[in-house]
This record gives structure tokens, C-alpha cells and sequence, in this order.
């Protein structure tokens, strides 16, 4: 990979843990409500597993949605007058945080219910098939979504008709406050996933050049129409579940072992190893994330919610 | 014209439209192979192919999220849940997907999904398999409900569920696949939200929808023998409903009475009913009569099942109460 | 008399009925280690252990199955869902296994199974989050539905729900857990299908349940300083409800305001105010107003969302409706 | 196993077969209506399965459910009466064939949702182990339930609680006309159910023998507090998926090729070759099943259904 790719990278997991910093901040303030999910310490995941992808792929996934949202191209600025309610907000305020969506970049939602995407998912792959449209689908999730009955038809589907899905799930180790071996009886979820006979891998979800190796692969795949594929990411939330979880069911010990690896010095290191990159370099990075940040949260104050009256628009196409 | 069947006539509009938009695909459990286990699929693979007629697993929670995700990549999906009674197991598909994704996407989601489910109740098929789910659907906005009664209105709503910006919900009678009417070679759409009068009549008003139009038809026909003139009135889509064309005739006659399959409590006579009182209320010379299904799960036993369903006489003796009579 | 909040009030109706019944187990997503994300089951593993209160993987269907299976092998079940949202992915296994079971079986399946669940909208969660189901449960013979308002009720229907021969529909509102109100530390079951006045009135008749009572109660209070006497009836259990109570008041008030949160079709209120017509047609000066949650999903924005949400204002614009002023 | 067990065996397997075979008759004549699923071809493995078990223990299954109901013991005049619709059929005849149940006999009921009655299986389980009774319970479904997200769910929580439940996946290689390979993206439903980490086993659902075998560990296991198995019951509906199916999407061939594998005539070779036994003592228990039958006919001829009004009670408990 191309230094220059790399700092893109590098970039766009600073923009979506930067972005949450802000999110945090303001919901604090009360700006934001609802329930607020942060991706933080997950950024690796999201970037490598779209790495590959052009602009015609769909993405789809969680309520965990800010990242995916940024990564794939849309605009923080849309995205922060949305938690914020405002009609400039990417949904005019309807949606909120778990459910950013943006036609122009395909990214095609954040759902809140838990594997309630992945038929969608299927769905979006049928269509470009029958359309033979060279689109793959990213599917992001997480590992308690294993455990809903509707993941498992919409991979089965996937499987049977050889649709271009790539299927994310990010083990996070948790749900809520439920770990995956008290939730799963098998607690490798690839493993489990070979029920659907797809090619199936666990990758270091902390470390983008694997995420997008293994992405590389399961894209490549879905384009050659050789069907879905699951990738395990092992990954870690920094904060609790939402913005209301204190996230006592984990010891401190663990979460600053996963912050001890975190995706960004990571990559940093990586590229400064390999391309002997100048600190000013990062800097720059830094200093252009804040730059769009700071933009994104003036927009967001700027801007106002709907008039009431529009509240029931939107119900039916006209 | 033309008599056809009811499963005829969904047939047509399957195939007319889908020779007219190739955005169309059909799916479920058995449509493709075995034709559907209604029969009402027949042909379809075979003219238009496996990539836009297949087959799926028994998972209709998957089926309906793989029509919403097929829309949202530009289809109009037409898929089949082999009985309304599976929709229980896609409830959050339908509830909580199709029906509020558009609206908070904020009007970004296009979801020209039509849901066809045979349903309703009389072949004795026991509790989990006799259900009219309309009033779990009619209840939430998002969705668009239609009841056709008749070949001819099977025919043209289906074709206007399949041009529709949707979503739509389209529930056949499994007890009227077999009826056989008039339905024109060359059809428009039908409109949706349209009531039809199938029957002038000027001393009751009575409102059906799906089998039931042809319970009031059939309780029309008793009250005439007793010179009572029942209009009857085909509500043919429950979401939206003609409100207007139920005023309009309530108004003239002063006396209604409304039928439906499902359980009572909260069901669609009560809606209807409580729009004629808040709308017409000084012009009702009785309350509204409601006739629904009984308020239990529905038996097996024929006798019992029949007790269960409104029959013409039910809805006879409910004009004649409405009558004072 | 000590006052306790909702949360509070659930929290003890649990562990008494438990100290009391070692049949009674619970079981939810997060409800044992987490002690419930809205910590209603606080305490409940330690006091009782890991075999009676216990968490389960993210599987709502099979937690409501696994109610039901439960209950015929000779438990009481007092199941939790996370949230009534997602009830939608379990409602095959509530509206087609748990309703119907004891009926098809002929009366041999004994299901005393209480499904606790916290519902409702208030706290800008979205379209996916913020529902109430109440009129999907209503609607289906076979369910039992309490709505407790208050923390008293709260403990007592409790404590009747796990008692009762069942299924029981447990709605709890998120809005009203940190409510306080007096509550016996002592206290008996409250009776299912009972209604209660909360405010006597003799102008008009406010019929609420849950949060919505709350509203009506407000709206009371506004309507004093007009002069306006208004009766508040909460109705506390949905199915059965208390017919006799509202027809009592209303034959008194002559005028009935009914308030529900869900949207309007084929709603709670639609219910209510058809049968006040169907039994007291004469007795009414005016319509039956309904005050109901939008007729559209549920927005984010704080502004829509409360827009879409009965207030006491809106109530009392109702209440003047129906008073002709 | 002894002559005399054996034998047994051999008459429950009759008894389950000819009773459909009036089934059927009686549902030409129309006095059996609904729809009526018959499991003729596959007794072996409801007997096999249900070999080991106790009076305490629970049996469930799917609408396929006549056998279920008299091996485990029923009385054969009171499902027909239900088939009838009457009164004295095992559910007041508001069941129906779909619907059989009777407490007296833990057999908890045929249930027609495609996988609905696996949790309850589940829920029957944690019931018995938490009142530390020493109950197994054997749940009976399809290939095709295999596909059902509540089946997923259920197997997961049975295997993660360690609860005394043998699935038996009666695969018929069916689900009305799709077959396994075009349904399920593994042809192997015990490889799929290994997503489950749970004893899986894959037999031949026409042999009772190796059916009790492959239960009988299963059943031991479940006792023994080791938690859930698997079996894969390889088998073969002989009728259409119910009384109105034609059953056209299946070859002669291969309808004959099974027909040629039939447990009864295997079981009484077995029987013969091992303890020499007469025609006679085949020819009496066909005579007992005959008289058996005949008497559940006549019972259904002189029964009759409930009063209408009887169709609003046992909605509630009283
Ligand atoms: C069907 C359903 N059940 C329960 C919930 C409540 N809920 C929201 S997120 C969550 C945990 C999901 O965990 P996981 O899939 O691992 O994703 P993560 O939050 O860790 O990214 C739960 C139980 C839900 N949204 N949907
Ligand atoms: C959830 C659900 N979907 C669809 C059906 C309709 N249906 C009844 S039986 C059946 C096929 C089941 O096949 P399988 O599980 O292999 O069992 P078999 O009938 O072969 O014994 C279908 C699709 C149903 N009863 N329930
Ligand atoms: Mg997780
Ligand atoms: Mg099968």
C-alpha cells in the first residue's frame, strides 16, 4: 500500500474518533438525546472492511452508525445537525444517531434493531445481481447479533443464491453487558458461521492493514461472484455501550489493555517504520480533522429542527 | 368479458406486470417450482426464469427484509409469505422496517414493496392458521392495506400494488381463489383508497371488505326478501379508506352496520364505526353495528370454526337491530 | 406510607411474588449481572441466584418460547424484554403460540407466564425504539394487558400478573420509572380488569392508561381553573377493561374524552369510545374525542417527537371539544 | 434388545402406519378436514427417538404429528375423535390433526409454525431442571425448520444453559416441494447444527435400530446433565407434504427407492433373523392394531363435535 493511502486511512479513523469525541461532548451538553453509540476503538474495522470498495457498493449496518457514515464518504457536518435533530441533518432530523442514511454515498442506514439489517442486506446484493450491477454489499454487526434468528436466514439466503455480501461482525466481546461466551455456544462466531458454507476468517479487528487484507479478499470474492463471506473482526468499544452505559462489567485492566492497542499509533507506527513520515505529517492530519470537526459543530448550532407541522411527512411517498 | 378466477386474476396481474416493468421479482416459499401452494405462481417461473421467480427457504423474516433491501436497490419486489399467518414470524420486517424506514430515513427510502398473503379463516385449519392479521397492519402508518373482494378488483389492485411508491400489503382470501367473475382482458390499476357500492340500497348501509363483501351481499340479498334495501358498501382498501364514500351513504341512510373476520377488539368496525360517529353522529338513527369474528382463537371443528366467522345471517340480524327492527 | 418510585415498585412486587413462589423464575437479555438496562431487576441474582434469574443471548422469540415451555413444565416465567420494540421479533411466538396455546389444546395448556416490558416514546429514540404496542396485544384473544400508572399500581398488578393463571402483557413505561408515589409496604394484588377514578369531575370524562393518564390528570388540572370538572378514569388493565367503570362516568358526565399514545387506527380509544356508543348512545351530548399518538412513525427530534405525543394540552383542547367550547 | 422390545417396537411403528392409513380414508370421506399431514415412511424414527424415554419425560414436535401422539403412548380413539372434531377428541376437538396434546402423557403438542416449538422444547427443559426433575425432552422438526430463526435461537440457548433437549431433525429431504439443497446453504443439517457446539449426529432415519442407538446417547446424555444433542434422522415421507399435496416434484424412483428401505419389513427381517420368529406373531400384531383401529374409527363414527357455544371457552383460564 502507498504511503499516501495509508494516511488516508489514518485520516479517516481520526475523523470518526474525532467526530465521537465532539458527539460526546455535546450529548453531555444535551444537544444530542436518545440513545448515543459510540464506535470508538472499533475505527480499524469499519475503514479496512470498506476499504476496497467503490463508490457504487452499498454499505449498510448497526446503530452504531457514526463511523460508517463518515468512513464511507458522508458529510460530518449532515451527520452532526442529525444528532442534533435539525432538518439539515443527513434524515432532517427524523432518524437521529442510529439512524444516519445517505442515498449519495450508499450508505444505506443504521438500524437499531439488533440484526434486523442483514435480510436488507441480502436484499440490496439480490438486486444488484439481478441487475448485474457490479455492487458488493458491507454488512456490519455485532457479535450479539449471532444470536438473533434473523441473521441466520439472511446468511443462509446470502449463501444459497451466491449474493455479494460481505458479512462484518464486529466482536466487540460484549453486548451490552453480556460476553460472548455467555451468550454464545460457541464463542468463535467464525466457526459458528460456517453453518452458512462461506469462506469465513477472524481478523485483529484493532489492525487495518489485516481488516482490509482480509476484506480485500471477501470483496473480491463477492465481485467474482463467488457469494458472501464472514469476517470475524476482534475488536474492542472504549466507552459503554451507549452514552448511558457506565460499562461496570468490565475491568479496568481489560479496556486499557485493548487502549494499549489501539488502531491509530498503530497505523502510526506502521508508517512511520515503513515511509519514515515526519510527526508534522500527522499533525497535519490532526490539525485538518479538527478543522472539519470544529465546521461540523457550527453547522450543527446553526442550524434549527423542523417545524412540528413535518412531523407527519415522510409517511408515505407523495 | 372475460369470467376468471380470483387466483386467476392475481395470476394476470403478476404476469402482466412483470412483462410491462422487469423491475419486478416474485419470491417466497414454493412460488417458483411448485407454483405457489395456492397455485396462484403458476407459469411464472417458467415464462420470466429463475432470477426474478425463486424459490427461498422456509425464513420470512429473511424474505420480507430481502424485499425491503431488493427495493432499496431499485426493485419493486413482489414476494409471497405462503399464509398471513408467517407474517407473526416477519412482524419486525414489516412493523419496524418497512413501515418507518422511509420516514426516518427522512423521505430518502423508496419502498416499493408489495407482500402478498393468502389469509383468513374457514378450511378448518386451526388456531395458528386461520388468522386475518389487517388490524396488526391497518394499524401502522407506513404501510397501505388492500382487501380485494372480487376477481376483477383482485386483478386491478394487485397491478396498482405493483406500480404503487408503496410499501403495500396485499391480503388475498384463501377462501375466494376459487370465485369466479367478470374482469376485463385489458385493465388499468385499480385506485387505491377507493370504496366501491356494490349494492344501492337506502335503509342500511353496510360495510365490508375481502370475504366478508360477500357476507354483506349475501345478508343484502335475506333483508331484501324483507324489504329492506341494503347498500353495500366494499371497502376494498382498509389502509387508506374511503371515508368519504362510507359518509356519503351513512348519511343517507341513517343506519350502518360493519363487518370483519378478525376479533373485535379494536378492529376495523371500530374504526369505521367511530369515524361514522364522529363525523355523522346527529345524522345515525341507531349505533353502529359491529360484526366481527368471534374473540377467541379460531377451532378446528367445523362447527365450531363457522360459529366463529360473521355469516350472512349475522349480518342480516345486525341490520335488522340497526333497523330497530 | 413510603414513597417509592415505578422502578421501585416493580422491583419489590418481583421479589415478594418470588420470596413467595420459588416457581416464579426471570429471565431477559442483561436482567441478572446488568440487573436490567433500565435496573429494574436490581438485586434479584443475588437474592435468588443464578437459577431462577439468569440472561439470555439476544434471542427475543426464544425468550418467549422459552416462557411458554417454562410454564407448561410447571414454573411461573416472568420473562423481560429488553424493550416492547422488540416484541415485533417475538410476536409469532406471543400472538400465535402463547395466546392461542390453551385454546387449541382444548384448556389443557396452563400458562401462567407474565412478559414484562418497558415501552414508549418521550426519550427521542426513533422510529425503531419509541413504539407502543399495546393495540397488537389488545386485539388478541387469548392475552392479558396491564398498563400500570402509577407506582402503586405498578406493585400491586404486578403482583396479580404473577399470580394469575395468565399470559399476562406487563406494559411498563420508561417515562413514568422514576416516578414517586405512595406505595404500601404491605400490599395485596390489585385486581385485574379493575379501573380507577384518580379525580372525580362531573363536566366530562377523561379516559387514560400508563403515561397517558398522566396527561389526563394534567389536563384535569388545567380544565379546573376553567371550571371545567373533569373525571379521570385510569383504565390500568387493557384487556379485560373495565366497561362498567367508564360507562358509569360517562352516563354521569355525558361527555368522554379517551387518550392513548399509540397512533389512531384502530386504537385503544377507538375501542373505548365505540362501545361508550354502542351502550350509552343516548346518554352522550357530544362525539367521543380521541386524543392518539401521531399517525406516523416516531421522529428523533425533540421537537416532533413531543408533537407526537398526546400532552395535557392537547387533552384539554379535547375536553373542550367535546363541551361545545 | 429383547424379542419381546423389539416386537414392541414393530407394533408401535404399525400402529402409527395404520392409523394414517384410516386417517387418510376418513379425509377422502371428508370427515377429516384441515390440513393433514401424514407421517407414513418415517416411524421409524419417532419410535427409535422416543425408545428411551420415561413416562416423565416431554415430547413436541410439528404439525406431523399423529405418530408423536401414539407412540408416546396416546390413546388412538381420542386423536381420531380429534381428527373428527369432537368433543372426546384429545383437545375437544378444537386441535385438530396439527394439534394434538395430552398432559397424561407429556406428549406437549404438535405446533403448526415451522420451528415454533423449539424454544418451548427449551423452556421445558430449564422447567425440569430447574425443579431438579429428571425429565429429558425429545423435540421433533423438519429439514425445512432448519431455515427458522427461532430454531437458531433455541439451540443456542439449550446448548449455552447445558439443558436436557434431543433435537431430532427429521430430514425428509423436504419442505413441501423445495428440497434441502436448494433450501439450506448446507446440505449437512448436523454440520449446521454444530454452529451450536452440541453432540451432533447424522443416522438413518428408516433403521429403528440405529435410531434407538443414536437416541439412547442422546437420552443418556440429557440424564446425565451433559446438556443438548443433535440427530439428523435421515428419512422419507411416502404421501405428499399433506392429504392435498400430489407431491409431483418427486421422482416414481425415488419414491419407490424408499419405499424399498421401509423400517417395518427391515425391523421384522431383523426380528426373524435374529430370534426366528413366526409369521404368526407379525400376523397377531397386525390383528391388534386392525381391532385397535377399528375401535378408534367406531369411536370417532359415535362421537360428535362440542355445542357452538362451547367456541368462547378455554380462551382463559377460569
Ligand atoms: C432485537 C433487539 N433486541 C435487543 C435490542 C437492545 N440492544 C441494543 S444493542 C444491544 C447489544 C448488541 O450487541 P452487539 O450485537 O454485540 O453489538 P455492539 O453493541 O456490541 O456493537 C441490545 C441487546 C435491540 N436493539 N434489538
Ligand atoms: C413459519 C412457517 N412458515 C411456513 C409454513 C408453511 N409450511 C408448513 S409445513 C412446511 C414445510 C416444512 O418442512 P419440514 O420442516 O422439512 O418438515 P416436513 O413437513 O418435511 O416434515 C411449510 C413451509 C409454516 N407452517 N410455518
Ligand atoms: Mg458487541
Ligand atoms: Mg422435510
Amino acid at each position: 500500500m502507498k504511503k499516501s493511502e495509508l494516511l488516508h486511512a489514518y485520516y479517516l479513523m481520526r475523523l470518526a474518533r474525532g467526530f465521537e469525541a465532539r458527539v460526546a461532548e455535546q450529548y453531555l451538553k444535551g444537544r444530542i438525546g436518545g440513545f448515543c453509540h459510540l464506535y470508538s476503538g472499533e475505527e480499524a474495522v469499519a475503514v479496512g472492511a470498506m476499504w476496497h470498495l467503490r463508490k457504487e457498493d452499498y454499505v449498510i449496518g448497526s446503530y452504531r452508525d457514526h463511523a460508517y457514515y463518515l468512513i464511507r464518504g458522508g458529510d460530518p457536518r449532515r451527520a452532526m445537525a442529525e444528532l442534533f435533530g435539525h432538518e439539515d441533518g443527513c434524515c432532517k432530523g427524523k432518524g437521529g444517531s442510529m439512524h444516519l442514511f445517505d442515498r449519495g454515498i450508499n450508505f444505506l442506514g443504521g438500524y437499531a434493531i439488533v440484526a434486523g439489517m442483514c435480510p436488507i442486506a441480502a436484499g440490496l446484493a439480490k438486486a444488484a445481481a439481478y441487475r448485474k450491477e457490479d455492487r458488493v454489499v458491507v454488512c456490519f454487526f455485532g457479535d450479539g447479533a449471532t444470536n438473533q434468528g434473523v441473521y441466520h436466514e439472511a446468511l443462509n439466503m446470502a449463501s444459497l443464491y451466491k449474493l455479494p455480501v460481505v458479512w462484518v461482525c464486529e466482536n466487540n466481546y460484549y453486548a451490552i453487558g453480556t460476553s460472548v461466551p455467555r451468550s454464545s455456544a460457541r464463542e468463535s462466531l467464525a466457526a459458528k458461521a460456517t453453518a452458512y458454507d462461506m469462506p469465513v476468517s477472524t481478523v485483529d479487528g484493532m489492525d487495518f492493514l489485516k481488516m482490509q487484507s482480509a476484506a480485500g479478499r471477501a470483496v473480491a470474492a463477492a465481485r467474482a461472484g463467488k457469494g458472501p463471506s464472514f469476517i470475524e473482526a476482534k475488536c474492542y468499544r472504549y466507552r459503554g455501550h451507549s452514552m448511558s452505559d457506565p460499562g461496570t462489567y468490565r475491568s479496568k485492566e481489560e479496556v486499557e489493555y485493548w487502549k494499549s492497542r489501539d488502531p491509530l499509533p498503530h497505523l502510526k507506527r506502521i508508517i512511520q517504520d515503513d515511509f519514515e513520515a515526519g510527526e508534522e505529517e500527522f499533525a497535519a492530519i490532526d490539525a485538518r480533522v479538527a478543522r472539519e470537526l470544529d465546521e461540523a459543530v457550527r453547522f450543527a448550532e446553526a442550524g434549527r429542527e423542523l417545524p412540528p407541522e413535518k412531523r407527519l411527512e415522510d409517511v408515505y411517498a407523495e | 368479458m372475460p369470467k376468471i378466477t380470483y387466483r386467476e386474476a392475481v395470476n394476470q396481474a403478476l404476469f402482466e406486470e412483470m412483462h410491462r416493468d422487469s423491475s419486478i421479482i416474485v419470491f417466497g416459499e414454493d412460488v417458483a417450482e411448485y407454483e405457489g401452494s395456492f397455485k396462484v405462481t403458476r407459469g411464472l417461473l417458467k415464462e420470466f426464469g429463475p432470477e426474478r421467480v425463486f424459490d427461498t427457504p422456509i425464513s420470512e423474516a429473511a424474505i420480507v427484509g430481502t424485499a425491503i433491501g431488493a427495493a432499496l436497490g431499485g426493485l419493486r419486489p413482489a414476494a409471497e409469505l405462503m399464509t398471513v399467518n408467517f407474517a407473526y414470524v416477519a412482524m419486525d420486517q414489516i412493523l419496524n422496517h418497512l413501515a418507518v424506514m422511509r420516514y426516518m430515513f427522512g423521505g430518502q427510502a423508496a419502498l416499493p414493496v408489495t407482500l402478498r398473503m393468502p389469509g383468513g379463516g374457514g378450511h378448518q385449519l386451526g388456531a395458528q392458521h386461520s388468522h386475518s392479521l389487517e388490524v396488526h397492519f391497518v394499524h401502522t402508518p407506513g404501510l397501505k392495506v388492500l382487501c380485494p373482494a372480487t376477481p376483477a378488483d383482485a386483478k386491478g389492485l394487485l397491478k396498482a400494488a405493483l406500480r404503487d411508491a408503496g410499501p403495500v400489503i396485499f391480503l388475498e382470501h384463501e377462501g375466494l381463489y376459487n370465485l369466479a367473475g367478470e374482469v376485463p382482458a385489458e385493465m388499468e390499476p385499480a385506485r387505491i383508497g377507493e370504496a366501491q357500492v356494490l349494492r344501492p340500497g337506502r335503509d342500511v348501509t353496510v360495510v365490508g371488505y375481502g370475504a366478508m363483501t360477500h357476507a354483506a351481499l349475501a345478508a343484502a340479498a335475506l333483508l331484501e326478501a324483507e324489504n329492506v334495501g341494503a347498500e353495500v358498501i366494499d371497502l376494498r382498501s382498509l389502509r387508506p379508506w374511503d371515508k368519504a364514500a362510507v359518509l356519503e351513504s351513512v348519511a343517507r341512510t341513517h343506519r350502518a352496520v360493519v363487518v370483519e373476520e378478525p376479533p373485535p377488539v379494536c378492529g376495523i368496525a371500530a374504526e369505521v364505526a367511530v369515524n361514522i360517529y364522529e363525523n355523522i353522529f346527529d345524522e345515525l338513527d341507531a349505533p353502529v353495528e359491529r360484526v366481527s369474528g368471534a374473540d377467541a382463537p379460531m377451532p378446528y371443528a367445523k362447527n365450531l370454526e363457522q360459529a366463529c366467522i360473521p355469516r350472512a345471517e349475522d349480518v342480516a340480524a345486525a341490520a335488522r337491530r340497526a333497523l330497530g327492527r
